[in-house]
């Protein structure tokens, strides 16, 4: 039964010390929750970045595509000569292929986002409340309890208080 | 490979411009304003033959008019040497006419007589093409109109009689086309002849002023009339091609 | 113990914003009330009878065939236009200003924008068959026109509305979180449903910070494209003193300046009634002032080249339709409107009236009333004076009708917000935070040295 | 997710049901409502559903007396357009004419016969059969007739014609009353005087508008209401551009713009009255100056050597030059033609005008010439009720009469004398005096309400009748009016009321037919027996069915112009007097020109919305009447369009918003007849005023007609204002080159290019 | 922990406690979602139900004249008495003394007929109720489609074997464009073909 270790701390740089020395001891399912975003996390923890660029990408080019040919599409589908311009014409039809490209665009990009972001959650995870006001919590979860000690160990001596209680929950 | 041709053929085919020139008629009407003595006898011709709806003082008062033909006045020079122009308006049927690209639902568009259709079924109301129109020839229906019985009995059938909400103008009397177009068919004729088909104001004209047939006929009398030193086209330089022709008026000299 | 540096902690930020969510007075419930209310008898009530009699319960005629309707189309899209666009625009600036007020700011801009939406519906002659407007397969095979500028609309607003409202969602979700940690029954329940799960782990917030740049991005050309397409609506017509290149930048100028203006009263109004004078300082009204001012000076420019270039083409419409615009029936309006729009902006050039609360209220009211002036001359001067001088009939007054339906629309635009900020965190919690020093440690620039 | 207990499934249970009952309701709703299929039992011949039938009858909505055939589908009559082998209107018809519908389908008809109950004039009836009410008038004759009063029966027509007019005659006589009168406000009866004096006939040449070069109008509206309207407008069309390399030219005398002046090439405002002053100036310019050479040279000269150029410019004030130009022009151009009418005929000197104008065709020999003046044959009828028009003064006589009690019986048709006779006749009042008035009206008009039994006649599109064109077209036409659709209400053709009075009163001997229908088809076969060229080889039958189809029947007997003399007696008395106005010219200094107006006519269309909202063609307003102003005038006053100003005259007031009018002599004012109704239906009611009620009693001394354009006005302000409603907007072009103009022989030119620049390359 | 816990409304939940996952909230809830989402279902099959066997309308008629006898046993041609089909837009009912016609001599002793003789003898006409009714503001005309050989009953459907007609479906543009493509009518697709 896999178990975790929790710590906190009430600065953010303790917190990326003590991430950075456990991910020198070798532990790799690490995660630093924060009230705040916090830069330079990639680099203590070696996150590799996101995907959602190639969503966004794909989005809005789906979106583009399917804007021209819905209106063109249409304009074929039911002949309504207007105007004398011609069935397809360009101008008035590249406004809709934009507005469809950033619409896509934007879908895509949540997509990403939730995707990537593994949201939202459904099977329970470990969450330290107090990480959302104000503390910065390290956690790790491991496969055997020693292991969660031995987290524990090296959370402590970097100076994070240990929540016990937040460990060994499965959702 | 042949997929490929024939998509291309069509794409050519929708992206050529003035889709109209390939339509079977070109009805025109041609208004000779030296002969218009301002009668307004078809504005009363198209009030009966197209249902336009008595509005009555108050509606009138608010600016609410509703003649799909309406004779407009313009004075020229002071008293004595004053003169007073008429001239007939009406939905001009342009080729390139504005109001036909801004309607969001496709309830006006350009028919395959050459004709620039208002579909009152279709209509939603944004009364946008009456913005887009430079002639002010389209008429909106801002209530219910009623007819104090039995008035209502001399609705023409052949016409819809429209409802609140909605955008109307002149059709050049698309009920009598189709008839001719009918018997036209009945009598195994591929065409329709030429002065077949006469709108209700042009039949009425009492100076002869209106012609009404098909452009694309040469022998058709509205292409001899078209065929004239005066003949112009009202703001002709929005270069909307309407359908309508104007002969221009004499100004002669009583010598 | 707090640190010393700052009045505020991270924990007090939490504790006053989640308060101002649970915690509501007996003033708030009344406002709520009044504000439904009004919306009902002013803005539902007139147009369920206009629905009955039709449009012409309003005042239009021939060939004034739009009127305030249209005009508060305009000004609500407008309006929306600040919030959403200025936040990207600072977000990607990472200006730190920002942060205290673009929820509420991007808050104004979803709900103009459906006031807008609704008043498209309000417009239109046969509004039960509006669906026509929209893309769908159906028995009658169909389709609209594509090519319509109306159609442009309809589909820009469409994805603005989506646009901005998944905008303010993503950027409210660790919030959420944070209330959701604060709260009990019910809305414990719908705030986890809220936040998605957010647990603010390094990843969450990679990826948060990612999707929300690229939002951003797609979304500040969006919002230039939004107005420059409902210019279009006129500019696209062969209409004397419509039928303008420069429509576009006019209008999108125009937008974001009565839009920022709707920023300085929501900010005043938040400031002082859910007591956000920590958050809500000094800056933001000074930095918005010196906003205006620019704004003013461009939109100014813009105006005196449209007259120009009408005066300058010396065609018959064009100088009538200006002559008219500028002297005729409507005249008085068009200067009002100078003034308001113009004149007094001006005085943001003192920094002492900038940082002053309740003259910057009133002056940016000046400037919304002035801007919807605009909208309304817009509408109403030229479609009265277009090319066959026997139509210019009669003159257009906006029936009752029409007015209590545009009052209605503030009074639907205010019960939309009272409801918002009852659910969303109107200052972004975590945002805020960052602005903030990190608990035991320096100063300000502590994350500004990332 | 757990199972579903019991209690949530019925909640679901519930909730389905629910919606599906909406569902079903929902679809129930919008289905369609149950409608019916109605057939004949026994459908009429030449009838069949949803095929239009078109009949041929005459229009009696004016006095010209177009053919127009009539669309009927289902019974019901939907359009009425000309019919296109009548002579006179070509399938032509003008606005008027086809509101006739509104007159078969309008709303406030008379639906029954009615027996006044209340007071009169507070307009209590009770309805009643028609037996009741025939047996009721016949009663009163019969008693009248009894005691030998039958010369107080007095019968007021409106001047019906064809054998209709001719069968009230022939009821009278048999009746033994000479007192038949006809009134119609519209008649120019000064016309038919001037060219009995001056032709010896008492009956209208033909214009021959058509072909004429030239043409000199003598305030005769000839393209407004005047005559034959529709007849005259396509000579007008034709002769404008219906002749290559000619082109007709216009020229319209008169104080005020009217309909043809606006189509006239110019457009001369001469002195209110002295039209016929000069017409004589350039009459005498002719016979000096002008070559003219006929045999009665020195005569003419002799009886027009007052009219020297500067005298009659002075009075006309006109300048001489344009007088002599005008002379010039009108006797160098063949053919031309000169007419005279309208206001010209309704001043005191009306028919010394109106003679000077034949001299002045006479003069520039017109007489009997193509594109002149052509005389008509005897009509087919001989001389129909028309001509015996009985004017103002016969009116005032019978009033008069009235209130000496010499009148009992009074029978009113198709005539509305209350409306249209000036207060100062004080008409209504006598009236009042009579004890028994019966009207045969179809509308409650303001007679028809003082009445004491209303016996409601069909409209005409119900009856049976027929007419000649009057001017006709010069050979002999007639027409034949039949019912176009079944009769709406319980009411009765005028000449079956008269018949079934003659029945009732025993009279049925002399006027033995059973029905109008018979009457009409008895009289036609007098035509018939006249021998038309295939009598032989056609029945009766046949023949009167060709008539009915056709709607018309005509004989191409022409008159030849025989050359035509005057006598030297008619020259000696042609002149023309100065024109007396009532009112000092100081005291009331502008000159009322009462006009009727172009959808209105004399006030008879006042009931049809569709003339209500025809816009006036000069001005645009509609519904209401207003007062013309030169803009000078305007200035002078301190009036704009809209307020609200008194005319007074000497004998009554009206308050009327002024209208600015740039097309007016500075001297008169102008206000449009038919309007200030205070009976005649919803849309006619009390809207606008009655400019007739404050006419002047002034005669054209000759005729004895009403000289309605000799009143002097004052304006008085009132300080309100009221909105004249009005579709017109900017009268101006502003240069906007809407109506574009060019001078004459253009049309010989080039062929104008009409390519605008075609849409082939577009920004993409 | 003072700062943690300064201000806290929260009900005193322990940080411990407090759970993330967003089932609870889905849990909460599903009875709601599932009672609108039946109910929104048996709307639609309601209203389906209605269109389907409810289909259009089949009226009590007057006289209950029975197609299924006239046109499907003794095969009376639709024309003889809807004659106006083939020169009219209006197909027409026939006039009361067509019926007569035939029936003083056919059947003359039939209850039904004897008020169909009824109704001719004091001339009234039969209130027959439109069972085929096109929406408003269409204009078909019967005369082109009996002239194109359209058969009456691809609109009207087996008129000949029903006693009392009913409307099988309702007439909606979808029907006509199908038809018109199908046969590829010269300018079928014209909106003005049909809407005026």
């Amino acid at each position: 039964m896999a178990s975790n270790a929790v710590g906190l701390f009430r600065n953010p740089d303790a917190a990326l010390a003590a991430a950075g020395r456990l991910k020198a001891a070798g532990f790799a399912a690490l995660d630093l929750i924060s009230p705040i975003p916090l830069h330079g996390v990639e680099e203590a923890l070696g996150k590799k970045s996101s995907v959602i660029k190639r969503f966004t990408f794909f989005g809005a080019l789906f979106g583009g595509l399917s804007g021209f040919a819905l209106a063109a599409g249409t304009a074929v589908l039911y002949l309504h000569p207007t105007g004398g311009r011609p069935i397809i014409p360009f101008p008035p039809f590249l406004i809709i292929t934009y507005e469809m490209t950033i619409l896509c665009g934007i879908l895509g990009t949540v997509l990403g986002f939730l995707i990537s972001a593994r949201l939202p959650v459904i099977r329970e995870r470990v969450y330290v409340p107090e990480a959302a006001v104000d503390k910065f919590a390290v956690t790790v979860s491991c496969e055997s309890l020693e292991r969660a000690q031995r987290a524990a160990a090296i959370l402590r001596e970097a100076g994070g208080e240990i929540v016990g209680a937040a460990s060994s929950r499965e959702g | 490979m042949s997929f490929f041709d024939d998509f291309l053929a069509k794409w050519r085919e929708y992206r050529k411009p003035g889709y109209y020139e390939r339509f079977d008629y070109a009805w025109t009407m041609t208004i000779d304003l030296d002969r218009c003595t301002g009668c307004e006898a078809c504005v009363t011709a198209c009030q009966a033959e197209n249902n336009i709806p008595i509005l009555g003082e108050a509606e009138l008062a608010k600016g609410r008019e509703m003649q799909w033909m309406r004779i407009e006045r313009y004075w020229e020079g002071e008293y004595p040497d004053v003169k007073l122009r008429f001239i007939p308006m009406l939905c001009q049927h342009c080729d390139a006419a504005p109001c036909e690209t801004v309607c969001p639902v496709s309830a006006t568009y350009h028919n395959q007589d050459g004709l620039n259709a208002q579909v009152y079924n279709r209509c939603i109301g944004t009364r946008s093409c009456a913005v887009y129109c430079p002639y002010d020839v389209r008429y909106f229906n801002y209530t219910d109109h009623q007819w104090d019985k039995p008035l209502d009995e001399q609705l023409n059938p052949d016409v819809t009689v429209r409802e609140k909400g909605v955008m109307e103008k002149c059709t050049f009397c698309i009920q009598r086309i189709r008839q001719a177009k009918d018997s036209a068919k009945d009598d195994g004729r591929r065409r329709v002849r030429d002065g077949e088909v006469q709108p209700a104001c042009v039949q009425s004209c009492p100076a002869e002023a209106l012609v009404f047939g098909d452009r694309q006929d040469p022998e058709s009398r509205v292409s001899s009339m078209m065929d004239n030193a005066r003949a112009y086209r009202v703001l002709e330089e929005l270069n909307t091609l309407p359908s309508v022709v104007y002969l221009k008026k004499v100004d002669g000299n009583a010598g | 113990m707090q640190a010393k540096s700052s009045p505020i902690s991270y924990a007090d930020v939490n504790n006053d914003i989640v308060r101002s969510l649970v915690v509501t007075g007996p003033k708030y419930y009344i406002t709520l009330a009044a504000a439904i209310s009004l919306t009902l008898i002013c803005y539902f009530f007139p147009w369920f009878y206009q629905l009955y009699y039709g449009i012409g319960a309003a005042g239009m005629n021939h060939p004034q065939v739009w009127g305030t309707y249209l005009a508060s189309f305009i000004f609500w899209i407008g309006l929306s236009h600040s919030g959403t666009l200025l936040s990207c625009v600072l977000h990607l600036t990472n200006s730190a200003w920002r942060k205290a007020m673009y929820r509420s700011a991007e808050a104004m801009t979803l709900f103009s924008l459906m006031v807008a939406a609704s008043m498209v519906a309000v417009h239109l002659g046969r509004p039960w068959f509006i669906h026509w407007s929209l893309p769908y397969p159906n028995q009658m095979e169909m389709w609209p026109n594509f090519r319509s500028p109306l159609l442009f609309d309809v589909m820009a607003i469409t994805t603005y509305l989506t646009g901005s409202s998944i905008f303010i969602y993503m950027g409210s979700i660790p919030d959420f979180a944070a209330v959701r940690d604060r709260t009990t029954g019910w809305r414990h329940y719908m705030y986890r449903l809220l936040s998605l799960g957010w647990r603010g782990t390094d990843t969450e917030w990679h990826r948060l910070g990612w999707a929300y740049t690229f939002l951003a991005v797609l979304i500040i050309p969006l919002a230039v494209s939004v107005h420059s397409i409902v210019s279009w609506d006129f500019a696209l017509s062969v209409v004397p003193a419509l039928h303008l290149t420069i429509f576009a930048p006019y209008f999108v100028v125009g937008a974001i300046y009565s839009g920022t203006a709707g920023i300085v009263t929501v900010m005043f109004v938040l400031r002082k009634y859910m007591k956000f004078e920590k958050y809500i300082t000094e800056l933001h009204f000074d930095n918005l002032g010196k906003l205006l001012l620019a704004l003013s000076l461009l939109w100014t420019y813009i105006n005196m080249l449209e007259v120009f270039t009408g005066w300058y083409s010396g065609e018959s419409a064009e100088l009538e339709a200006l002559e008219y615009k500028l002297f005729g029936k409507y005249g008085p309006l068009y200067w009002e409107m100078i003034l308001f729009c113009a004149v007094t902006p001006l005085l943001c050039m003192f920094k002492r009236f900038r940082t002053s609360f309740v003259p910057m209220l009133i002056l940016s009211i000046a400037i919304n009333i002035g801007m919807y002036t605009e909208r309304f001359l817009i509408v109403g001067t030229s479609l009265s004076r277009k090319y066959l001088p026997d139509a210019w009939n009669s003159l257009y007054v906006p029936s009752v009708v029409e007015l209590s339906i545009l009052a209605g629309s503030v009074a639907l635009f205010c019960t939309l917000f009272l409801i918002f900020v009852k659910i969303f965190p109107s200052v972004s919690i975590y945002e805020v935070k960052e602005t903030l020093p990190a608990p035991e440690k320096g100063s300000p620039q502590w994350q500004a040295t990332q | 997710m757990a199972m579903i207990d019991r209690r949530d499934f019925v909640k679901l249970v519930g909730a389905g049901s629910v919606g599906a009952g909406a569902g079903f309701m929902l679809a129930e709703t919008i289905k369609h409502p149950v409608e019916h299929l109605i057939p004949y039992p026994v459908p009429p011949e030449e009838f069949s559903q949803g095929i239009a039938t078109w009949y041929n009858t005459v229009c009696s909505m004016c006095s010209a007396g177009c053919g127009i055939s009539v669309r009927t589908l289902e019974g019901r009559a939907k359009k009425i357009e000309g019919n296109p082998s009548h002579p006179v209107n070509q399938g032509r018809l003008c606005a008027l004419g086809q509101a006739g519908l509104q007159v078969l389908y309008n709303p406030d008809r008379l639906t029954a016969p009615m027996l006044r109950t209340g007071e009169r004039g507070d307009g209590a009836f009770v309805q009643t059969t028609w037996e009741e009410g025939l047996a009721e008038a016949a009663n009163r004759l019969s008693s009248l007739r009894a005691s030998g009063q039958v010369d107080r029966v007095c019968f007021l027509a409106g001047g019906v014609r064809g054998h209709v007019g001719r069968l009230f005659e022939r009821f009278m006589a048999e009746l033994g009353s000479d007192r038949l009168l006809n009134c119609d406000f519209g008649h120019a009866q000064t016309l038919y005087t001037a060219s009995e004096l001056f032709f010896g006939e008492r009956q209208l040449p033909y214009y021959d508008l058509e072909n004429t070069r030239y043409v000199l109008s003598f305030g005769a509206d000839f393209l407004g209401g005047w005559l034959s309207p529709v007849h005259h407008s396509l000579g007008f069309g034709r002769s404008r551009q219906g002749r290559s390399g000619v082109r007709g030219r216009f020229v319209q005398i008169e104080p005020r713009m009217s309909l043809s002046g606006a189509a006239a090439d110019e457009w001369i405002p001469a002195r209110p009255g002295t039209e016929g002053i000069l017409a004589l100036g350039i009459a005498r310019h002719i016979v000096e100056e002008g070559g003219y050479a006929g045999a009665d040279r020195a005569a003419w000269a002799e009886s027009l050597a007052g009219y020297t150029t500067e005298r009659v410019a002075e009075q006309t004030g006109i300048e001489s030059a344009t007088i002599v130009r005008l002379a010039e022009a009108f006797a160098g151009t063949r053919p031309s033609l000169a007419i005279g009418g309208g206001a010209v005929g309704n001043h005191t000197n009306g028919v010394d005008a109106l003679v000077a104008v034949n001299a002045l065709n006479y003069l520039a020999g017109n007489i009997g010439q193509t594109g002149g003046l052509v005389f008509n044959p005897v009509p087919a009828f001989g001389p129909t009720a028309r001509a015996g028009q009985s004017g103002y003064r016969a009116l005032l006589e019978l009033a008069e009469d009235a209130r000496q009690g010499r009148i009992e019986v009074l029978i009113l048709n198709a005539t509305n004398p209350v409306f249209a006779m000036p207060a100062a006749a004080a008409f209504e009042q006598a009236l009042a005096e009579i004890p028994f008035i019966v009207s045969l009206s179809s509308f409650m008009d303001e007679t028809t309400a003082l009445a004491d039994l209303i016996l409601p006649s069909h409209t005409y599109l119900e009856s049976w009748g027929d007419d000649t064109p009057e001017p006709g077209v010069g050979f002999t036409v007639a027409a034949i009016a039949q019912p176009v659709v079944a009769p709406l209400y319980n009411t009765r053709a005028t000449a079956d009321i008269i018949l079934g009075l003659a029945q009732e009163l025993g009279l049925g001997d002399a006027l033995p037919w059973a029905s109008a229908e018979e009457y009409i088809k008895a009289s036609w076969r007098e035509i018939y027996e006249r021998a038309p060229p295939d009598a032989a080889t056609r029945s009766f039958d046949e023949f009167w069915r060709s008539v009915l189809k056709a709607g018309i029947w005509g004989e191409e007997t022409r008159r030849e112009a025989a050359a035509f003399t005057v006598d030297a007696s008619v020259i000696a008395r042609v002149g023309v007097a100065a024109p007396e106005f009532s009112g000092s010219s100081d005291e009331y200094p502008f000159v009322l020109h009462p006009y009727s107006s172009h959808a209105l006519h004399d006030g008879r269309a006042a009931n049809l919305p569709w003339m209500q909202e025809l816009p006036d063609p000069m001005t645009s307003v509609v519904y209401g009447s207003w007062v013309e102003l030169n803009p000078a005038t305007a200035e002078e006053l301190e009036l704009r369009e809209g307020d609200l100003v008194e005319v007074q005259s000497a004998h009554g007031a009206v308050t009327v918003p002024v209208f600015v009018f740039p097309a007016i002599r500075p001297d008169v004012v102008a206000v449009p007849i038919g309007q200030g109704h205070s009976e005649y239906g919803r849309y006619a009611k009390n809207r606008g005023v009655n400019v007739l009620e404050i006419l002047a009693p002034l005669v054209e001394p000759t005729t004895g007609s009403l000289a309605s354009s000799a009143t002097r006005v004052r304006l008085v302000r009132t300080g309100r204002t009221a909105r004249i409603v009005k579709t017109g907007g900017a009268s101006r072009q502003l240069g906007r080159g809407v109506v574009q103009t060019t001078g004459e022989g253009a049309s010989a030119g080039p062929r104008a290019t009409l390519k605008g620049i075609p849409i082939t390359v577009e920004p993409a | 922990m003072n700062v943690d816990s300064s201000g806290r409304d929260g009900g005193g939940r322990g940080a411990d406690q407090v759970g993330v996952s967003i089932v609870p909230t889905l849990r909460l809830l599903t009875p709601a979602a599932l009672i609108l989402g039946v109910g929104f279902v048996g709307l639609v099959l309601g209203y389906w139900a209605n269109a389907a066997f409810v289909p259009g309308t089949t009226p009590e008629q007057p006289i209950d004249f029975s197609h299924r006898i006239h046109a499907g046993d003794f095969q009376i041609p639709c024309l003889y008495c809807h004659s106006q089909a083939r020169r009219s837009p209006v197909a027409g009912v026939p006039s009361v003394n067509k019926c007569v016609g035939c029936h003083n001599t056919v059947a003359s002793d039939r209850p039904q007929i004897r008020e169909v003789l009824q109704y001719f003898a004091n001339k009234e006409p039969i209130p027959w109720i439109k069972v085929h009714d096109l929406p408003d503001f269409v204009y078909f005309p019967h005369k082109r489609h009996v002239a194109a050989g359209v058969e009456c009953q691809t609109c009207h459907g087996p008129v000949e074997t029903m006693d009392r007609v009913t409307r099988l479906a309702p007439t909606k543009m979808g029907l006509c464009l199908d038809c018109h493509k199908q046969h590829g009518v010269e300018h079928g697709l014209d909106c003005w073909t049909c809407h005026k």
